[in-house]
């Protein structure tokens, strides 16, 4: 028989007062396994810990159960003590008769019976504990971080200034991200190139971080601390250890293709930099429009190349490599809403910009090297119309999150046109505005004061009309419709998550919210966490959001992978899933029920009579399970059960309370 | 009749000369007319022993899960049922696609109860079709009447109800045996020790088995009915399983098992939006 | 179990450690009363609650039984609790279906800070299943059912 | 001696005085046996679905109370009164098997034997075969039960009534006034019922059977075989058990309950090995039982030919059909 | 107490003639625990009242249980006046409940039950005890018995081995008390430090021996696969299958041959064995 002791905590008069300590005594001393009970005034004390040790060595007692506050208080505390006595930790029970008994009951005879159940029903439980034993991983000092916005730069950027190894992962052929193609960022108005440009250089070139682009992750496996990353690096066509990025091959390139950073407003050759400034600052070739590569006759590039970096017969390749923590900061991109707004003219109508695109007209660096003019004929606008919330806050559009970031743009954007074409009217649709930050509100007020009208309400057609955009809507304060005739429009359109988020969380195991944003661990105290163990979140992966903000989570992800990759070795809690192998049949419903992708088949070899066979069964990888126990329940036969929280410990209780 | 049991033997005499399948499972006779019973030909000589008539009525997918790993293709007759019994092995990981070869033999419909809620006469899977389709009966009225009448009861008479019937349950497990969603390679109900399904026979431990085993199963039934015409006390087994399958029905629209052997189990998945009828 | 007028049922709650638990903590810790028929297990989380477990409970003798998670959307193990809903929202119907009162059985979602939930929530149950009475069904009592030995 | 039918409500009645009376009422038009209630008509047509071998040998049976922190153990025991009527003749010859098993061998089982001791069978001859019934291939007659206390003949309007033991003479006394002499009126088809289906139990059945327990004939004959435990819960002569425990706290109960050995954890051993790993095995255990080991150590056929089996089988196995081919000696196909 | 129990033999009458229940079992204790290997103990068991719970004959079995968790059937490995002793291996739910008894603690006894060796064919004869593992513990009351009737027999050999120092059970009596009494050959599969005796496989150092045949009867036990070659050995070196007696393991419930698990053909291994001669063995089918 096992020989469990029971210790019944007075707590002061805090549990004594109501519930009577003998009772509990008496009661213990008759269940089967009980070997010894006692009490003391408070169980957590030292001397009171020392009685509880001292019993151990004097009865031989194997197992303790304690009746004393909730477990949440000093189960850790008595698990600590159990350390140093020859008892696992795991031996350990305790009945909560103070939260949820004394303090919470009146009738002193009722209080003690309910004492009496709980105490039993953790006897019961621990007549079918086991020991359990923690185990330690290793940790892979390395961090990844997918995105190379400018939550990525942060958070690579403060990972590797602590002394840590990052690759810096992004799937364009240059860091910057959104941030690079703004302008100027409200309400500072600084230019946002000249704030992230020494940013990207710097990643570029800090020792800790290497710089991946054009890459993307192709596979996951493994857990906190031991991650092993597949990561495909696509094609360049061009020798990026040799090229210096003096740009030649560039200017002879025959082809003109949109250009991607400036949203079709402008043109690119198919052996292109994104931009300017790009980091790294070197070309690569666009398979899909390179002449060469699609069969056609070429190879100017290669011919210009003084130091013969190009090379067409370039390959995908797939590297891997080990991190011990990643951070997901893969950004936004903005609706596509030419498909969404039919009413707008669906697309039509070239002088409808995205905020984005007015960005880049009033870029210097930009296609009309920031002159304000309608795209359809170069002409200055008299008239601007900025609609806000456009698939933003309305269900029917699919998106009934507010972008955050959108009041303040075309603010900024109301700002940027009346500071550059002074007498120009701008009309400003919107159906609240929100300015919650440092200096946004007095920035909102300040483009009212340049003259930009805010008009309450959707605009609910444009149409065009003799070379105007006419924008019709109901100005919600009157109550009446108001129709206005524009040269330009701009849109402030939603913010979505950037296209492969799916794909990416699936293979990280993290989860999704309903509005396809990566979701954080807790709302409100694990932010910048997925629940993924070792996977972190930064910028607006997770949720619409402006600089600052994306800024700051960045960092704050940062400090979370420092701090673990700081440790050398991990604990995890042995209070985890297990299989049963002979029982499970590889019905596999387990699989997809996981919420961190640590159950998964495993092929074993396996007798069925005299043959020998193959067969899948479940599999939980310790370093992944978290230990919430829904595989269990979904497992029909009962093969997986929870360490700590078995079947027959639940039962046990179960059956305790009803005697 | 004949010419198609001509068919199906000329079939798997064909697959079992070619060495295509290791052996076939098909109907044979026994001493009463109107009864068969499933066999298991090896010899291409034996497969005039097969037999297609009003009585070939057992659905014979649960019988591959007793040769998981053969070296040889099984070769199957295969009916509306029975292919829905193979998606449900399939989905459930069980058996594997390639190591069976099915026998399409669209049915005409049998001399059983079990075949009253048919709504697939034809396989929905097979390597090869016998004959043209049968026309599939129309939809049967009243998929949940029996579930709506017991849902009429009050409690206490619901419970009776269940009671009395549990009482006559004689614990043989033959609805187990037979259905193509209890695949687990040892059953709950079979391990008394770890505490879920005591092994005497009470009213509550039947009780128990019998919502266990809806609940184990419910999501995923194909509703064949076999689990009813096993039952040796003519249970009716399936008015638990199927106040499963029209609870989902209700909660999420049409739901049927079977149909493919990729969609995942109603309680394997979740929707954000579920109806939450927790406070 | 005593039946006479001062039946006090038992009952049993399965509460997950991070909202549920946490909750009847803070219940206690602001001292809060509620009756002394509602006794909790621990559970990680929510979707640790195998049906079969509540089954076991009224066969053993529970007069009630609750399960009770963080609020969807907020479970510690992000999904856990989703699967718990669907799982209880079949389970309970099937429950009913086979005759266990409705009040029997109740699933709810209470947070960590719902302290006042939880002992409102302890409190009606409680109160419901007194007025119901001793649970019989699903109840073990080694009844033997066999027909010549019924009713000896 | 008979016994008017008109009568028989008053012949129960008086049994019921002073024992409980079992016998087969109609539950949806099907015979089963059930407590008597004093008005319920009796349902004689045809055969029960499920024999009476749970009057002597519960589903489920409490052995012993005990008690983990003190010790104690109490037994258990039922020692109430039971007549079954109405039992038939494949029926009343499975109890004589039961009792070689349960009080030979050594070992008298108390629990049967309080059963069996209070037990009082009044037997009805056959009036007619049900087409699975092959009792007299089985060395039995379906006219006749000469291991019952008590045969009743219908003779039409009236039962003759046979004694064939002391308590059989006890109840003919207790019937003393409801008896009258048999009138000699010849009946329907009583005492010359004979079955339709045959097998063939030859008198060297279970020498041959366990010669050929390597035969690949037993592979061929299970694969049809569900392994469920219906033949062995209908079967009026399986008597396997086993033996659980219901705990509550320190004290608990041990039963024993009805087990099929056609079921995968029946032989399994602690460390997992199965002499009877697959239901080749189990099936061929499980006919041997019935036809040959029981043969080998009591001397008579364990199985009564009550057809049940081959009615109920799921999948529509056949017990006869391995006896065929036993004693035909030829090999099994399909 | 002990009356009842010794009742609860295959007479299944007490002194006076009362008929007990032969399924019921007698709340002794264990006084004595003794570790042999990593996962076998051996557990000495007497009555309340300070009796042997039974008397056995060499090689019958006892039904032990720990109340609540279940019943099994072990082989009685030792006795003395006033105690039984079993040796149980851990493998299973009940085994493992039964090793986390510690000495005063309860158990739940019924017996004896099966045959027994036939000490008394075997008398006059040479006796060669060969040991495997665990099934050294059947063999062992056999050898007590022998020893105890030490007129009664010619010489004793006893072979013995297992997987390693550590598996080797009984070892006071293998080092200790045996070996001044009779002959006792211990080997074990591998080398390993610290270990000067034989390395080798039982069936290989049976044949090293090379035992004579002659008068001489062998009692085998141990696994399947080592009985299996040491019979060959044993049949190579001219014993007679007839000489060759050996114990059998099947899963039992009752014990007294009702409830049905523990049949070899028409044989019940708790009624008619445990023991058999390997003889008796080929007539029954192969289904152990």
């Amino acid at each position: 028989m096992s020989r469990i002791g029971v210790f019944v905590c007075h707590c002061g008069t805090n549990i004594a007062s109501v519930v009577d300590p003998d009772k509990l005594i008496a009661a213990a001393r008759e269940l089967p396994g009980v070997a010894y009970a006692a009490d003391y005034k408070y169980m957590c004390s030292e001397p009171g810990q020392q009685m509880i040790k001292d019993s151990i060595s004097e009865h031989g007692l194997d197992r303790i159960v304690i009746a004393s506050c909730s477990p949440r208080m000093h189960e850790t505390t008595f698990r600590k003590m159990l350390k140093n006595t020859g008892i696992n930790p795991y031996m350990l029970e305790i009945a909560n008769i103070r939260e949820q008994c004394s303090w919470v009951h009146v009738d002193k005879d009722r209080a003690s019976e309910k004492a009496v159940n709980l105490m039993r029903m953790a006897v019961s439980k621990i007549s079918k504990n086991e020991p359990l034993y923690a185990q330690t991983i290793p940790i892979t000092k390395k961090a990844l971080v997918i995105g190379g916005g400018i939550a990525g730069i942060q958070a690579a950027l403060d990972i590797a200034d602590a002394g840590h190894e990052v690759v810096l992962l992004e799937r364009e052929s240059s860091v910057g991200g959104k941030m690079a193609m703004l302008d100027k960022t409200f309400p500072t108005l600084d230019c946002s190139a000249c704030i992230s440009t020494p940013k990207m250089v710097d990643v570029g070139a800090h020792p800790n971080i290497t710089l991946m682009t054009s890459c993307e992750v192709e596979s996951v496996s493994g857990y906190i601390g031991n991650f092993e990353v597949g990561i495909k690096q696509k094609a360049r066509y061009v020798n990026h250890d040799i090229c210096t990025g003096c740009g030649l091959c560039e200017t002879k390139c025959p082809v003109k293709v949109e250009s991607e950073f400036n949203l079709g407003l402008s043109t690119r050759p198919a052996i292109y930099k994104l931009f300017p400034q790009a980091v790294p600052s070197k070309p690569i070739i666009d398979k899909e429009n390179c002449r060469l590569l699609k069969g056609g006759k070429c190879g100017i590039c290669a011919k210009l190349c003084p130091l013969g970096c190009v090379n067409y017969e370039d390959e995908d390749r797939t590297i891997t490599d080990n991190f011990g923590a990643i951070v997901i900061a893969t950004g936004y991109q903005l609706v596509d809403w030419p498909s969404m707004y039919g009413e707008y003219g669906g697309g039509r109508y070239k002088d409808i910009l995205s905020g984005l695109q007015f960005e880049r007209t009033v870029n210097a660096a930009g296609p009309t090297e920031g002159h304000i003019v309608r795209p359809s004929d170069g002409k200055e606008p008299e008239t601007v119309v900025i609609v806000k919330c456009v698939g933003s806050r309305d269900p029917n559009k699919g998106k009934s999150y507010c972008s955050r970031a959108c009041c303040m743009y075309a603010a900024k954007h109301a700002h940027q046109i009346l500071e550059k074409l002074p007498g120009t009217r701008v009309f400003i649709f919107y159906i609240d505005v929100r300015t919650p930050g440092k200096g946004y509100e007095e920035f909102y007020d300040q483009t009212r004061m340049d003259g930009a009208v805010y008009v309450r309400g959707r605009v609910s057609k444009i149409y065009e009309e003799e070379g105007q955009l006419v924008c019709r809507g109901e100005d919600s304060l009157l109550g009446e419709q108001v129709s206005v005739k524009a040269d330009m429009v701009i849109l402030e359109t939603a913010m979505e998550p950037s296209p492969g988020i799916a794909e990416l969380t699936s293979l990280l195991g993290a989860a999704r919210d309903v509005n396809n944003w990566v979701q954080e661990a807790h709302p409100k105290l694990r932010p910048a966490e997925t629940q993924v163990g070792g996977v972190f979140l930064a910028g607006t992966c997770q949720g619409p959001k402006d600089i600052p903000d994306t800024v700051a989570q960045a960092s704050a992800a940062a400090a979370k992978v420092i701090g673990l990759l700081n440790k050398s070795e991990m604990e995890t809690s042995p209070m985890i899933s297990a299989v049963e192998r002979d029982k499970c049949s590889g019905c596999g419903v387990c699989v997809g029920i996981c919420p961190y992708k640590a159950v998964t088949l495993l092929e074993i070899d396996d007798r069925h009579g005299a043959k020998r066979i193959k067969r899948e069964v479940a599999n939980v990888n310790s370093g992944l399970c978290q230990g919430c126990g829904a595989c269990t329940s979904a497992c029909r036969t009962g093969a997986l059960d929870l360490l700590g929280f078995r079947n027959k410990q639940i039962l046990e209780e179960v059956d305790a309370l009803c005697l | 009749m004949s010419e198609k049991q001509e068919k199906m033997r000329q079939c798997a005499e064909k697959l079992l000369r070619d060495g295509e399948a290791g052996y076939v499972i098909g109907w044979g006779e026994t001493r009463f007319d109107d009864r068969t019973t499933p066999i298991f030909v090896e010899d291409p000589a034996g497969a005039g022993a097969f037999v297609w008539n009003e009585y070939a009525i057992n659905s014979l997918a649960k019988y591959l899960l007793d040769d998981k790993y053969p070296d040889k293709k099984i070769g199957l007759f295969t009916r509306g049922c029975e292919s829905r019994a193979i998606n449900r092995l399939l989905k459930d990981n069980q058996i594997k696609r390639e190591n069976v070869y099915l026998i399409g033999v669209p049915c005409d419909g049998k001399k059983s109860d079990r075949c009253t809620l048919c709504r697939e006469r034809n396989p929905i899977l097979y390597d090869v079709l016998l004959w043209t389709p049968e026309d599939d009966p129309p939809p049967a009225a009243g998929r949940f009447d029996r579930v709506k009448d017991i849902e009429a009861m009050s409690p206490d008479e619901r419970y009776v109800y269940w009671g009395e019937t549990y009482d006559s349950c004689i614990r043989c497990y033959a609805c187990r045996n037979v259905c193509p969603a209890c695949n687990c390679r040892e059953c709950y109900a079979d391990m008394s020790k770890t505490g879920f399904q005591g092994k005497q026979h009470s009213r509550s431990d039947n009780q128990i088995f019998g919502v266990t085993r809806a609940f184990h199963v419910g999501d995923r039934c194909i509703e064949c009915g076999e689990c009813e015409r096993v039952c040796p006390m003519n249970l009716p087994i399936m008015g638990q399983t199927q106040k499963i399958l029209k609870d989902i029905n209700e909660l999420t629209g049409e739901y049927e098992c079977g149909m493919d052997a990729t969609s995942e189990n109603y309680l394997g998945r979740f929707d954000l939006d579920d109806k939450d009828e927790f406070m | 179990m005593p039946v006479e007028k001062s039946f006090e049922p038992a009952i049993v709650a399965f509460c997950c450690n991070w909202c549920t638990y946490t909750g009847a903590d803070l219940a206690g810790l602001n001292r809060m009363k509620y009756p002394e028929n509602v006794h909790v297990i621990r559970v990680p989380c929510s979707g640790r609650v195998n049906p079969q477990f509540i089954l076991r409970a009224f066969q053993k003798g529970c007069d009630g039984v609750m399960v009770c998670g963080c609020h969807p959307g907020d479970c510690h193990y992000s999904t856990g609790n989703y699967f718990t809903r669907r799982r209880f929202m079949i389970m309970k119907r099937l429950l009913e279906y086979n005759g266990i009162d409705p009040e029997r059985f109740h699933a709810r979602w209470i947070s960590g800070s719902e302290a006042a939930k939880f002992r409102d929530t302890a409190a009606e149950v409680s109160e419901h299943v007194k007025k119901l009475g001793p649970n019989v069904k699903y109840r073990e009592e080694f009844r033997i059912t066999e027909s010549a030995e019924a009713g000896t | 001696m008979e016994l008017k039918k008109d009568k028989l409500t008053e012949a129960l009645l008086l049994l019921r005085g002073a024992s409980n009376v079992i016998l087969p009422v109609s539950n949806d038009g099907a015979p089963v046996f059930k407590l008597w209630d004093g008005v319920a008509e009796p349902c004689l047509s045809a055969n029960t679905s499920l024999p009476p071998k749970d009057l002597l040998f519960p589903r489920s049976e409490k052995m012993y109370d005990y008690n983990v922190k003190t010790g104690n153990i109490s037994e258990i025991s039922s020692n109430k009164k039971q007549t079954v009527f109405g039992i038939r003749p494949c029926d009343v010859r499975s109890i004589e098997n039961l009792d070689h098993a349960f009080l030979e061998s050594g070992y008298t089982d108390s629990y049967y034997k309080t059963r069996r001791d209070g037990l009082t069978t009044i037997a009805l001859a056959c009036t007619e075969t049900a087409r699975t019934c092959f009792c007299d291939s089985m060395g039995l007659s379906p006219n006749d039960a000469p291991g019952a206390d008590i045969v009743l003949n219908d003779r039409g309007d009236a039962y003759t009534v046979k004694s064939n033991t002391e308590k059989g003479e006890e109840i003919t006394r207790l019937w003393k006034s409801l008896l009258s002499k048999e009138t000699g009126k010849a009946s329907k088809a009583s005492g010359s019922v004979v079955c339709d289906f045959k097998a063939r139990a030859d008198k060297d059945l279970p020498e041959k059977l366990v010669a050929r327990f390597d035969d690949p004939m037993w592979d061929k004959l299970s694969k049809a075989c569900l392994g469920c435990g219906c033949c062995s819960f209908i079967c009026p002569t399986c008597y396997c058990f086993d033996i659980g425990r219901e705990n509550h706290g320190a004290s608990g109960t041990a039963f024993r309950c009805w087990d099929s050995c056609m079921f995968s954890d029946y032989s399994r051993m602690a460390g997992g090995h199965d002499p009877r790993p697959s239901k080749k095995e189990r099936l061929r255990n499980r006919y041997l039982h019935k036809l040959a080991y029981f043969n080998l150590r009591y001397g008579v056929t364990l199985c009564v030919g009550c057809g049940r089996c081959v009615d109920k089988c799921p999948a529509n196995l056949d017990v006869t059909r391995a006896m065929d081919i036993i004693s035909e000696g030829v090999r099994a196909d399909g | 107490m002990a009356e009842s129990i010794r009742a609860a033999n295959i007479e299944a009458k007490n002194a006076d003639g009362r008929a007990v229940n032969p399924l019921l079992p007698c709340m002794c204790r264990v006084i004595r625990i003794t570790e042999e290997t990593p996962d076998v103990k051996t557990f000495r068991i007497q009555t309340p009242d300070g009796a042997k719970p039974f008397d056995p004959m060499p090689g019958q079995l006892a039904m032990l249980s720990v109340m609540g968790v279940g019943e099994a059937m072990f082989s009685v490995t030792a006795k003395d006046d006033d105690w039984i002793e079993s040796s149980i291996k851990k493998v299973g739910q009940l085994t493992e409940a039964l090793h986390s008894l510690s000495e005063g603690d309860l158990i739940g006894v019924r017996g004896p039950y099966g045959n027994h060796f036939p000490v008394e064919d075997i008398k006059g004869k040479d006796l060669l005890f060969v040991g495997g593992g665990i099934g050294l513990a059947p063999v062992r009351s056999l050898i007590r018995y022998a020893l105890e009737h030490r007129e009664d027999y010619g010489s004793l050999d006893v072979l013995y081995g297992s997987r390693s120092y550590g598996d080797l059970v009984f070892k006071s009596d293998i080092f200790e008390n045996w070996p001044s009494r009779c002959n006792v050959h211990i080997t074990i599969d591998n080398a390993e430090d610290g270990w000067d005796g034989h390395v080798g496989f039982v069936p290989t150092y049976l044949e090293e021996k090379a035992f004579s045949p002659e008068n001489k009867a062998v009692v085998l036990c141990g696994p399947p696969i080592m009985i299996k070659f040491c019979l060959a050995s044993l049949m190579k070196m001219g014993f007679s299958k007839e000489n060759v007696i050996t114990t059998l393991e099947m899963r039992m419930k009752c014990g007294v041959g009702k409830c049905g698990r523990c049949n070899i053909g028409s044989k019940y291994v708790c009624l008619d064995g445990p023991v058999f001669t390997m003889s008796e063995l080929d007539d029954l089918p192969d289904e152990k």
